[in-house]
């Protein structure tokens, strides 16, 4: 299989079938909403069986960068377009596959406007896979961009409640987190003076320690906006509560790891040493992250919203697994990344089922639902479990690696974050009793359980939830392939 | 040294019909002290052996602009009461800023070393030379300009008309 | 002696009497005769300029012709554009021409 | 060898397999449902059996196998199995209960709506506690630590549409996340510092003696932390009570003879590591001593029967932890081993009659022994063998517990105790009387239970009566042969304690018979006299009410603090950022008047400033020209 995918372009067709599907509906009427659909999910669904054979074939015994494209673009200024990828890409690859096609399948019910809709998610998708695969910061940089963008009309158009102002805000606050990434990469293609943006030669140039220590930050910060890093978070409760379904669970599922990923493979990676001297700090803030994300989501009465700021506590395990610098730390973010992803994409799209049917989001209106919809109650359940980091499901193997991980490096700091994990419990049990258990209410009658089209949505993420919660050995083998050699990086002094 | 006679009368008529033209109550006034300013200006470039510049001087800014000027005065003359303000309010402001830009210019002028630059020069006319370069050298710019200037015409046409056909 | 400083020293004089024209008349039409004051200021610069440092060369003096040239096309458009909007709203007074504000 | 591996992760799996198949296929066959669950908790009670032959021939011989579950580095986590001479015995209680109760609850849950899902979960269970039970590494410990919570999370709330088994659930998690998180940072530490999830190899570690005194303090408490919550210690003690909101046959199985002893067997599991601190030891010790009076004397005012005998089981696991931390390794484990029999008959006799009753509440009972003649005996036998009285199993255990204690010398120890099981035998007589004997108390059309419910409860009575000869020492199969341990000293049969504790508890019988078999002194008028101290014993101490109020005016209080700064500050500053940006473009709009000159009037300042500028700031330009 690794041989006939080492001859074919894998990676630009992963990505470019997003992109045939957006010029696809070009061509479709806008009245004709099945075919949009059916044409969009079958598109996505393609990305998604190849970045499955592709996560499969990958060789974690080789490590390194595999599939790799690379061809000249504008030499003159050393753009590149140079694709590739590592265990850690290769894993959120797989990771947006699975989003996207669930997110596809979520927005079976958009009737509004569908054909423009769908146009966006599925470009927004082909700057996620990019910068999944990018590996010439600039081809990174122009993804991201692409990635971001969409948003801010996904959320503006399609979304509920103070929509505009959401959108403005989560906008705004990307847009300054990829301003600060612009600095540093031209700060990065300055001070190597190799007129590359290749990342293969950056990472292997020496920059001296003042450059470092000024350009993290810069860097990590930039990509800190994406990931939630507090406190810089508030975009992402606001956002998520607006955006429609599909996009909340791409925005929380793929997006925020684009920060995350940003922060662990650009910044991490490259800046070794600015890293060691900052991480110390951002760990500080990654306990405000956890602690602060878990106490409060408990204090919000909105479904989305409780979510949101798990979200933001979640996000704090990753991040937190960078700051620990080690490759057991590390491959818990990394993993943490997928397992939340896929997690969040599966609690946005039941929240968006039980809203769709409900008609609330507000946990205090609906009660005893369990009654009428088991299967979606039953799903809500497992997906809190997950969240709450209980074993067998991935939640609790990211978690865990994480916490072993950090604690070699920051005990009492690990001590605090493990709190946050009864907190979770609590507002996650509350929740979900509040929503499911209880006196069920007459005026929900008319409602209906889980419909196939749903089921399937949710089969697909629980399934990966449960695979790698089971079995995690073949996929963390796959990630700390790539975690090793930043591990290495940090190590040496 | 008669030169210099002459370039301080010149000096002193334009910067007094200058300030006239700015100063001037009436507009119609103005016009015409801009036309003896322009007529100085033209003297000026005689003193520094333009002739031809001088004679292209009076005959398209006195000969054309100022009597089109006139016509246009002429034209919005209806309402033109002898009541209204001719100047806004930002009058103190603006001489302030004027006098401080020309002395600063000025110092600046009389700060710089020009000697090194400067090359004696005899006169002579350079006329001919002018014509030359204008349809050798420089004939697509003289012909852009002309091009211009029929665009000038056709456009200024064209707005005062449909103007007219709009009422 | 006539030297080049006397005719800079003039064009500057007459440049900002021109601005102070530019800024302060309310007639569209003072406006536009100010703005053939700087003309005229910066065409005796040019020339001044040319004779007093490239005496040798005629760039200058080519200059300003061009200069006049542009400045003739120029007040012809500002006086047809004046009269339109003089036609159309009876105004001629450069401040109450402002309805391209906030 | 291999086969006794085989049977044991067999042992393990199948439940699991009875799970999946019945939530994802035979949902709606109930009947096949209860068959699959059943007949898989057989093959391991059969194989547990096995197992145990198999162990009986050398206890101290042991048998570990490792599946790589996630290898990172040298980080090494495995899911593996042993199976010792401690497994073994554990092993077979869990099948044995297990099995009776989900035979039980074929009746007692007929015609509920969710009787296929009852037995998933209590299948899901019995994977979970057996995968406790056979764990070979702390990790995969935790791992199946955390599903029991889940299976007591989703089994008490498993009538979810009445609130209060809702918010037992919910709170049955929490509390015991609150010892895991402890339990999590233990391992987390000793992991750290021994470089292996390996009990085996972290027992050696210990035992090389690299661990400071404090450090191993520290981390014997922060594991034991675990066994609180999960075992009902005192501070985390409040989730068992409420945690009868779920099914009896739930409440018997895990919430008193398997599920709630993972803690005394988590600690009898890792006692090398916890005997190695003689601190932590006594710390466990007086702990367990305390919960069990404490809980005994709330049990004496209880009236719902569940309740009594929740507060039972916390006394009586207080016991094992005081066993234990006395540094009686045999005598914890043996009385887990009696308890779980006769507490897991006590709760299937009180299911059998709030099944006939339909009512919790013992005052509401009465004379149901002419009607219930099985369950009123069985109970009966049940509530000697807690009571410790010759020649129960209870009395073999619990001996074996005063005798543990007496042995290690502390007196206080002691006698609270004694004085425990005092209390034990008052209230648990109390419940039988008022429950069984006397009037009936209304005419209802009250009858003994069906055969599936009363044969269970007969193997169960048996079982209580008989299971305590194991202890008798010296015989071939003596529990302390069998569970024996290195550098253990055992302490040895003392006539003076067993005639004590068997005087103490028949008073206890007696003074229960006097008040509230004959009646002669009047319980009413005990209450009054009393007064306070009746109501705080009625109301738990208020400790619930402390942890709601904590909870409320500090938890509650917090999140809402969070919330707040989250809006007001964090939001507020970004907003602040954005409300400049309008107010700054607000006023600068206005210099945008629309008026021609304005704007010159600004180009011709700025170019004057750019002049300016130049004059301060680079005062020689002009020699450029010069040059």
């Amino acid at each position: 299989m690794a041989e006939i995918l080492s001859k074919f372009p894998v990676l630009t067709v992963i990505y470019m079938m997003p992109l045939l599907a957006v010029i696809t509906l070009l061509f479709i009427p806008d009245k004709n909403h099945k075919a949009i659909k059916i044409t969009s999910l079958s598109f996505s669904s393609v990305s998604f069986l190849l970045s499955i054979i592709l996560f499969l074939s990958y060789d974690f015994q080789k490590g390194g960068l595999q599939f790799v494209e690379r061809y000249r673009w504008v030499p003159s200024i050393g753009i590149n377009y140079f694709m590739g990828v590592n265990g850690i890409n290769v894993t959120l690859v797989l990771l947006t596959g699975i989003i996207i096609v669930a997110g596809v399948l979520a927005s079976w019910g958009v009737d509004y406007r569908p054909k423009e809709f769908f146009m966006l998610l599925l470009t927004l998708v082909t700057g996620v896979f990019g910068v999944f695969m990018a590996y010439n910061l600039f081809l990174f940089f122009l993804f991201y961009e692409i990635a971001v963008l969409p948003m801010y009309l996904l959320i503006g158009i399609w979304g509920t409640g103070n929509k505009e102002y959401s959108a403005m805000k989560l906008t705004l606050y990307l847009l300054v987190g990829s301003a600060f990434i612009l600095a540093g990469i031209l700060g990065l293609y300055f001070a190597t003076g190799l007129n590359t943006f290749d990342f293969d030669v950056l990472e292997k140039f020496e920059y001296s320690k003042q450059f470092q220590i000024i350009f993290f930050p810069i860097l990590f910060l930039g990509f800190g906006v994406l990931a939630a890093l507090w406190p810089f978070h508030t975009w992402s409760p606001d956002g998520h509560a607006s955006a429609p379904t599909a996009v909340s669970m791409l925005h929380a599922g793929v997006l925020m790891k684009l920060g995350a990923y940003g922060c662990l493979n650009i910044a991490v990676y490259l800046l070794p040493g600015g890293a060691k001297f900052w991480l110390p700090f951002v760990a500080l803030l990654t306990v405000v992250n956890i602690v602060y994300g878990s106490l409060g989501a408990f204090a919000q009465k909105d479904l989305k919203y409780i979510v949101a700021y798990s979200s933001v506590s979640h996000m704090g395990i990753v991040l937190l697994g960078i700051t620990a610098q080690n490759s057991t730390a590390l491959s818990g973010s990394v993993f943490q990344m997928f397992s939340h992803g896929v997690m969040t994409g599966l609690f946005f799209g039941l929240v968006g089922m039980v809203y769709g049917r409900t008609h609330t989001r507000m946990i205090n209106e609906m009660s005893g639902l369990a009654k009428k919809m088991p299967a979606l109650a039953a799903f809500f359940i497992m997906t809190g479990l997950c969240s709450l980091g209980l074993p067998g499901l991935s939640g609790f193997v990211a978690e865990i690696l994480t916490f072993i991980g950090s604690f070699k490096t920051f005990p009492v700091i690990t001590i605090i974050c493990v709190t946050g994990i009864v907190f979770t419990a609590y507002y996650v049990l509350r929740a979900l009793q509040i929503i499911f258990y209880g006196k069920y209410d007459e005026k929900f009658d008319h409602l209906t359980d889980a419909n196939k089209i749903e089921f399937i949505t949710l089969f697909i993420l629980m399934f990966f939830i449960v695979i790698f919660g089971m079995y995690p050995f073949y996929i963390m083998k796959v990630i700390n392939s790539a975690v090793l050699p930043i591990a290495q990086k940090l190590l040496m002094p | 040294m008669i030169s210099l006679i002459f370039f301080y009368i010149f000096a002193v008529l334009i910067v007094i019909s200058a300030i006239f033209v700015v100063i001037s109550k009436n507009i119609y006034y103005s016009a015409l002290w801009l036309a003896l300013t322009l007529f100085s200006v033209a003297g000026v470039f005689i003193l520094l052996n333009a002739y031809f510049l001088a004679g292209i001087q009076v005959l398209i800014y006195i000969g054309a602009v100022v009597v089109l000027t006139i016509f246009v005065i002429n034209l919005t003359k209806e309402i033109e009461g002898k009541k209204e303000k001719q100047h806004n309010k930002q009058v103190i402001p603006a001489l302030l800023a004027s006098l401080t830009g020309a002395v600063l210019i000025i110092l600046a002028v009389l700060k710089t070393d020009w000697s090194s630059r400067i090359i004696n020069w005899t006169a002579y006319d350079e006329t001919a030379k002018l014509g030359n370069f204008l349809l050798a050298d420089f004939v697509i710019p003289f012909e852009a300009a002309s091009v211009l200037l029929l665009i000038a015409l056709i456009g200024s046409i064209a707005i005062v008309s449909l103007d007219k056909e709009n009422k | 002696m006539l030297t080049l400083m006397h005719f800079i020293i003039l064009s500057v004089i007459l440049f900002f009497i021109g601005i102070f024209g530019v800024l302060t008349r309310r007639n569209a039409i003072g406006i536009l005769m100010s703005l053939e004051l700087i003309f005229n200021a910066i065409n005796i610069n040019m020339v001044a300029f040319s004779k007093f440092l490239t005496p040798q060369e005629i760039y200058g003096v080519i200059f300003t012709v061009f200069i006049i040239t542009v400045a003739a096309a120029e007040s012809v458009l500002g006086l047809a554009i004046i009269l339109a909007i003089y036609r159309s709203g009876q105004k001629i007074f450069a401040d109450e021409m402002n309805l391209m504000k906030w | 060898m291999e086969k006794i591996l085989l049977s044991g992760f067999l042992l393990v799996v199948l439940p699991f397999l009875a799970f999946l198949i019945i939530v994802t296929f035979t949902k709606r066959f109930k009947m096949l449902s209860a068959l699959i669950s059943i007949t898989a908790i057989f093959i391991s009670f059969i194989l547990s059996i096995i197992i145990l032959v198999w162990q009986l021939k050398d206890p101290s011989s042991f048998l570990k196998y490792d599946i790589p579950w996630l290898y990172i580095g040298n980080l090494k986590m495995n899911i593996g199995i042993i199976i010792n001479s401690l497994t073994a015995i554990m092993l077979l209680v869990v099948t044995t209960v297990s099995l009776l109760v989900q035979i039980y609850s074929i009746s007692y849950m007929k015609g509920d709506e969710g009787f296929s899902k009852f037995f998933g979960f209590i299948s899901l269970f019995s994977f979970s506690m057996l995968g406790i039970v056979i764990s070979n590494n702390l990790l995969q410990l935790y791992i199946f630590w955390e599903l029991v919570g889940l299976c007591s999370y989703l089994l008490i709330g498993f009538w979810y549409f009445k609130p209060e088994a809702a918010d037992a659930g919910k709170k049955a998690f929490v509390v015991t996340r609150f010892g895991d998180f402890g339990f999590l940072i233990g391992i987390l530490i000793i992991s750290y510092l021994s470089g292996t999830f390996d009990i085996l190899e972290i027992e050696n570690f210990v035992k090389n003696g690299t661990l400071s005194d404090k450090m191993l303090l520290i981390v014997v408490i922060l594991l034991f932390c675990g066994a609180i919550g999960k075992s009902g210690q005192f501070p985390l003690h409040v989730w068992l009570p409420d945690a009868m909101e779920g099914p009896t046959p739930v409440s018997a199985l895990i919430h008193a003879a398997t599920m709630v002893a993972a803690g005394v067997f988590m600690v009898a599991r890792l006692f090398p590591i916890f005997s190695a601190s003689p601190d932590a030891m006594l710390f466990i010790a007086y702990l367990g001593a305390f919960t069990a009076l404490f809980s005994a004397t709330i049990a004496l005012t209880q009236d719902d029967i569940k309740r009594v005998l929740a507060y039972s089981t916390l006394s009586q696991l207080g016991y094992m932890m005081l066993a234990l931390g006395s540094g009686g390794y045999v005598a914890g484990m043996f009385h887990l081993y009696t308890h779980a029999f006769f507490k897991a008959l006590l709760f299937l006799c009180a299911g059998s009659v709030i099944h006939a009753i339909h009512s919790n509440n013992i005052w509401q009972m009465g004379g149901l022994h002419k009607k219930m003649p099985v369950t009123s005996i069985t109970f009966f036998i049940a509530a000697l063998a807690i009571s410790g009285i010759y020649p129960l199993s209870g009395f073999f255990s619990k001996d074996e517990i005063f005798l543990s204690i007496l042995y290690s010398g502390n007196k206080l120890l002691y006698y609270s105790a004694m004085f425990t099981a005092f209390l034990t035998a008052f209230y648990m007589f109390r419940l039988y009387f008022v429950t069984f004997s006397g009037k009936p108390k209304e005419e209802k059309n009250v009858h003994e239970s069906p055969l599936v419910m009363t044969v269970p409860l007969i193997i169960l009575a048996l079982l209580s009566i008989f299971s305590g000869f194991i202890g008798i020492p010296d015989i071939k199969f003596s529990i302390h042969k069998f569970l024996f341990i290195e550098h253990l000293k055992e302490a040895h049969f003392d006539f003076k304690v067993a005639l004590t504790s068997n005087i103490i508890a028949l008073s206890g019988i007696l003074l229960a018979y006097l008040i509230y078999g004959l009646k002669i002194i009047n319980a009413d008028n005990l209450k009054q006299k009393s007064g306070i101290i009746y109501n705080i014993l009625k109301n738990k101490y208020y400790i619930d009410e402390f942890y709601m109020f904590l909870i409320k005016n500090i938890y509650y209080t917090s999140t809402e603090a969070i919330k707040w700064f989250d809006r007001h500050i964090v939001d507020g500053a970004v907003n602040l950022v954005a409300f400049l940006c309008r107010w700054t473009g607000g006023k600068l709009k206005l210099t945008i008047t629309g008026r021609v000159q304005n704007y010159a009037m600004y180009i011709v300042l700025g170019v004057i400033l750019i002049i300016l500028a130049i004059y301060v700031y680079q005062p020689d330009v002009m020699n450029i020209v010069r040059r």
